[in-house]
């Protein structure tokens, strides 16, 4: 039986068991607490877990992420909230060489088992500064994990997962799903963990496929509807789910069954993940591929604030259909 | 002076409040009120989903930016977060280009690409607006770096909030500020809350947070930031400090916010009493505070008051006005602002490629 | 005329003359001036021109690059030495939003003219760290310029366009670059600038387009000889120079002239200029492709200290002469 | 104790150091001792080219890090910059594993992938060894409030230079420190110079850096690091704060290094004056320091002290021939130590591409 959740609500869930299930596990980060969470992934989970587990800290995200770097060190599980992803910059030395290098410094002596999540996404009216879309960035980096999860169950089954990988993890939500509901197992019917690595084909489809993660999924999924529709185009949409480690073999399957690939990702068009599945992809199955392949990614500037064309900046289903269309 | 002056002086008497005249009162009064009206209006218009993002309202705060901000010479400049309207106003920025910056549209004061806290006006000396907390700190130090550059007798203020303190960038600017001799004045503004977490939740110090100064030898001192003739009596001399001295200073001032963190946060009456808030609001008033003493000092009366209060909501209704009838920008405005040399055509911008668009 | 002059030493020659040309340049950085530069860059400038124009600093590098960029709105030339580019993750917010964003946040309205310089390599046994490879990073991020000169003249050449040019630009040079010389045009003959966004063709070649930038480049070369006298394949050797703006056009001619690519990059696997440049070509030059392009990248790990075998997890001539023998 | 106790005091005969039995007292010089004939194995066999990158010599400084360790129980943990060679020697490593690793050999405590800057040894509560300036700092804290979380009676010891106060994570490490009281003592190595930067010229200070520490209203105190009675005196009690109260102090401690900043430093000559190098190295040199007073006390002689020296020496020259013979990495042994979960051969690490060469 599975129940129906919000993307947040399922969150909250995956982190309240995992929270169960380690005395360990600590979340930390600003207003997770007594505030409930910016944006309420926390709601409850100070009350019931109180001050040890769930800790509010200062605006000081270098000197919060490095202490939960260097609990992890002694075996402290923690998940600390970015507010935003893009706060990573105040915090970079931390995320990429402490928390990325340790282990490998150390030859193998430490290792690093945390989990930073919080949202990373444009869209929200919030600028320049507030609308990073980091996660290729962060899998470039060896010694990292990311991943991007796109619905419910998947956030939860991923959340999971990050906790308890030995690794760490960054998980990149996105405020614009936080709202959104979809079918979760029932907890009674065991553990839902969705393991780092493994994309899930989201829609079957013959003629084309779309490769995509995190919000990008929800539009691709739509504009295959549009696709089927209109222009009797039937799309097959991949969800990467998880950035490193990558599912290739997944990537490959879908590209030589329909031998056409165009990639969703709301990075700017210089690099990005795409831009790393573009290079996979004609490497591995150059000969499969009919056309070159095509992206959809955010208009290349800074995040314009304008609500009233901030959505055309970023991937969106009409640019996805009109792209597909104009490969034809 | 390096400690707290206590409050019971009278600093309409200091004479930097003396040489007012009571136009300039008038007119500092004014300020203060079009910025709450300013934003009054800004709020119901944000609450009616015309704008986006966030809204951080400067409501209760206004004697900071106005009392600081009206001690300024020619070569004085000012960089704020993203809680800049006041600023912006005290500046001299209009209400129009403001709001229409709320609103989006190509009219605003960034053309609608910066929003609610990236405010910008250097022909006005004011340099945003800017929304990573503590990160516009270095910037302000870097202004005022380039004003002894440069040779100019002026200063930076650099406004952050009591959050703000706990950044790594803030720290490394006061010593570098404090080693170089730079004039700048770090400006706390101290509202007791960075989002729903009080001071003593977020800061450890002695005292006060001005007090940090210490650890970098540098001078301090904490306002009442209800009392504009304060504001500015204090402000002043850290000013001169800077201007005479090339010292710079680490400013408090106590200040308070009556809406929430932004008109998002849900929680605003839950990590504050009713009773604090409504204190501050009738005992500690920076425009109720200064209205009374306009009127016992005969600078003008109740009724004035009201008439100016009248015209600052007028005012800024058709700020919302040419908000709503300004053009939104386009997609091809998205690609422009990127690059100096691109947008302005240089031979430079014809080589190679600059944008990745797909 | 010109003269052999040294990588550090042309570099030396560009900073002076702009100096010299433009009282508002500024050179800042830690050891930059009395210690004359922690590789010897800036030796000599201090002397000549004194505590205002050659600046040294703490080791605040979030503070100082801050700095620097809000003195460039008010119209100063900074020109920030990073002692090693790797120190970029203390200072990342200042580098990727203030100095990226604040022109468009601003609609235009301020602008900074900010040229952030320094050595940007792995290979110098100083491990994970200190061996970042940002060029690729730096440039996703629209609001940035960034170069990654191969030699003498082209540093010259390059700073002095940097330091001209009113937008943030990212100069990544190479400790193991400082030492190497070359020709170098006589200042007698005229101002030597290299525009950015301009690629480079440092050997003509037939067979096979090589395709790196910064010290890959000197790697390529040699590879190339090998090629030619052990294999008989000529391949063309195009040097970058210019990470964004980029020379899309001088890529498109290689690929186009001689049907195969071998990309060079020092960056890490995941990302990297390489896979940009990767889907740039498959998307514009699809048809001229007649095999898959190949990279030679950094082995995915963090860089690894050790001298015996740090050499091996670079981009080398051997590993490049390996990978063009494997495409055939 | 928030002030600098003046060094005329006789630390050895405070109680931690009454204490100490004859045996311990040897040990710990000869801890010092074999220190210094280590890094002077290696400075030798670096000059000879047969480590690369950097080294960051200790010499000089020994006092602090065999001083503070020597107080060490089971549950303190340590960890430092890049100077790393004294603390790893102090905590118990050996020399071979040391050497071996600049070396950059598979036997390295590091398997040679850390290099002179990382040297690591958990298994005894050592957690590096790291490069960027200050980035340790909030590792450090959060060893410490791992401890207090596990609720063990132990504390971190985190070290710094004094450049590395200038460090952003630094000032934040300090304030949560304070903010959420934990265990962790910060212990500024003051060696007067960052690089070719004497503090002067890097700090804004009143009277010492350490004091920088009121700004969080936490304890602090400057130590006379030339002095291993003062050192252990002193940091004692930083320590029974840690453990007793769960509070964290910042400690100065004084002192000197008598190479350059690594040895590639060829200024080392230029920034200080020869007088003031020998003046350290005569009056103030730990080693020479502690051999007169253990001499004065009786507890060794001059022979004693020599053949200490000697036995260093060889062990020191032991760990260069280990490191001669050992084996380098492979070119496979690049790809390990970079994930946990593929180094254990995880079921999770079967899911998914983790590696992307070409
Ligand atoms: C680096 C960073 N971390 C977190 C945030 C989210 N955030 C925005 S404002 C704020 C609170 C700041 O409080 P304070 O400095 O007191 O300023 P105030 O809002 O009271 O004016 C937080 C946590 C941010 N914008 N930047
Ligand atoms: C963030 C960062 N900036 C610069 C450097 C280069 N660097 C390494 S050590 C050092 C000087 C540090 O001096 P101090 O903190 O006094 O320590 P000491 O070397 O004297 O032990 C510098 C500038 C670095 N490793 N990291
Ligand atoms: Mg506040
Ligand atoms: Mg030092």
């Amino acid at each position: 039986m599975s129940r129906i959740l919000s993307y947040r609500e399922a969150l909250r869930e995956g982190l309240d068991e995992e929270l169960a299930r380690d005395p360990n596990v600590v979340l930390m980060g600003e207003e997770v607490a007594q505030y409930n969470g910016a944006y309420k992934v926390t709601e409850g989970l100070w009350k019931k877990w109180g001050d040890k587990r769930v800790v509010d800290t200062p605006i000081s995200e270098a000197g919060f992420i490095g202490m939960g770097i260097g609990a992890s060190m002694l075996g402290i599980r923690p998940v600390m909230e970015l507010m935003f992803w893009s706060f990573h910059s105040v915090a970079f030395d931390q995320l990429v060489n402490n928390a990325a290098n340790v282990r490998y410094m150390s030859g193998g002596l430490a290792n690093c088992p945390i989990v930073v999540r919080g949202p990373a996404n444009g869209g929200t009216g919030v600028g320049a500064t507030h609308s990073h879309i980091p996660e290729g960035m962060f899998a470039a980096f060896p010694g990292l994990k990311v991943c991007a999860p796109a619905t419910p169950s998947d956030v939860k089954g991923l959340i999971k997962a990050a906790i308890r990988d030995n690794d760490p993890v960054y998980v990149m939500e996105n405020t614009l799903l936080y709202g959104m509901t979809g079918e979760v197992p029932d907890p009674a019917d065991g553990d839902h963990v969705v393991p780092l690595g493994l994309a899930d084909i989201k829609r079957e489809g013959s003629d084309i496929s779309i490769i995509a993660h995190g919000r990008s999924v929800i539009h691709a999924l739509e504009a295959a509807e549009t696709l089927q529709k209109e222009h009797n185009i039937n799309a097959e949409v991949l969800d990467l789910r998880s950035i490193r480690p990558l599912d290739q073999d997944a990537i490959l399957k879908t590209v030589k069954k329909t031998n056409r690939v165009l990639l969703v990702d709301e990075s700017k068009g210089f690099g990005g993940v795409s831009a790393m599945v573009s290079h996979l992809i004609q490497e591995h199955a150059f000969d499969y591929l009919d056309a070159p392949i095509k992206r959809v990614t955010t208009i290349d500037a800074p995040a314009i604030y304008s609500p009233h064309i901030e959505h055309e900046q970023l991937p969106n289903p009409r640019r996805i259909v009109e792209r597909v269309l104009g490969m034809a | 002076m390096s400690s707290a002056t206590t409050s019971t002086l009278d600093f309409a008497r200091s004479p930097i409040n003396q040489s007012l005249t009571p136009e300039r009162k008038i007119e500092l009064f004014t300020q203060m009120v079009r910025i709450r009206r300013f934003e009054q209006a800004a709020l119901k218009y944000y609450q009616a989903g015309r704008m986006g993002g966030f809204l951080h309202l400067y409501i209760g705060q206004e004697a900071v930016a106005v009392g600081t901000i009206s001690l300024a010479g020619k070569d004085d400049h000012f960089i704020t977060a993203y809680r800049d309207h006041g600023h912006a106003l005290a500046v001299g920025m209009g209400m129009n280009e403001c709001m229409a910056e709320m609103y989006g549209k190509q009219t605003g004061c960034s053309k609608g690409k910066g929003g609610s806290m990236h405010f910008f006006a250097p022909d006005k000396n004011y340099w945003g607006g800017h929304g990573i907390v503590g990160g516009q700190t270095p910037l302000g130090l870097g202004l005022a770096y380039g004003l002894k550059y440069l040779e100019k007798e002026g200063c930076c203020l650099c406004y952050l909030g009591d959050g703000a303190v706990n950044q790594g960038a803030f720290h490394e600017s006061l010593n570098l500020a404090a080693l170089f001799e730079i004039p700048v004045i770090f400006v706390i503004e101290n509202n007791g809350y960075s989002m729903g977490t009080s001071q003593k939740r977020s800061s450890a110090y002695r005292d006060c947070l001005a007090r940090r100064a210490e650890a970098y030898d540098m001078e301090w001192d904490v306002i009442n930031g209800s009392d504009i003739y304060e504001v500015r009596a204090k402000t002043q001399i850290a000013m001169e400090r800077a201007k005479k001295q090339s010292k710079p200073t680490l400013l408090e001032i106590d200040t308070y916010r009556y809406y929430g963190h932004s008109v998002a946060d849900a929680n605003a009456k839950k990590y504050r009493t009713p009773e604090e808030i409504e204190n501050y609001k009738k005992n500690h008033d920076p425009i109720s505070v200064f209205r009374m003493k306009l009127i016992a000092e005969g600078v003008f009366t109740e009724e004035d008051a009201a008439a100016i209060n009248k015209t600052a909501s007028e005012e800024a209704a058709a700020a919302v006005k040419f908000s709503e009838e300004s053009p939104a920008p386009t997609i091809a405005d998205i690609s422009t602002d990127v690059y100096w040399e691109t947008d302005n055509q240089t031979e430079a911008s014809k080589i190679g490629r600059h944008f990745f668009n797909d």
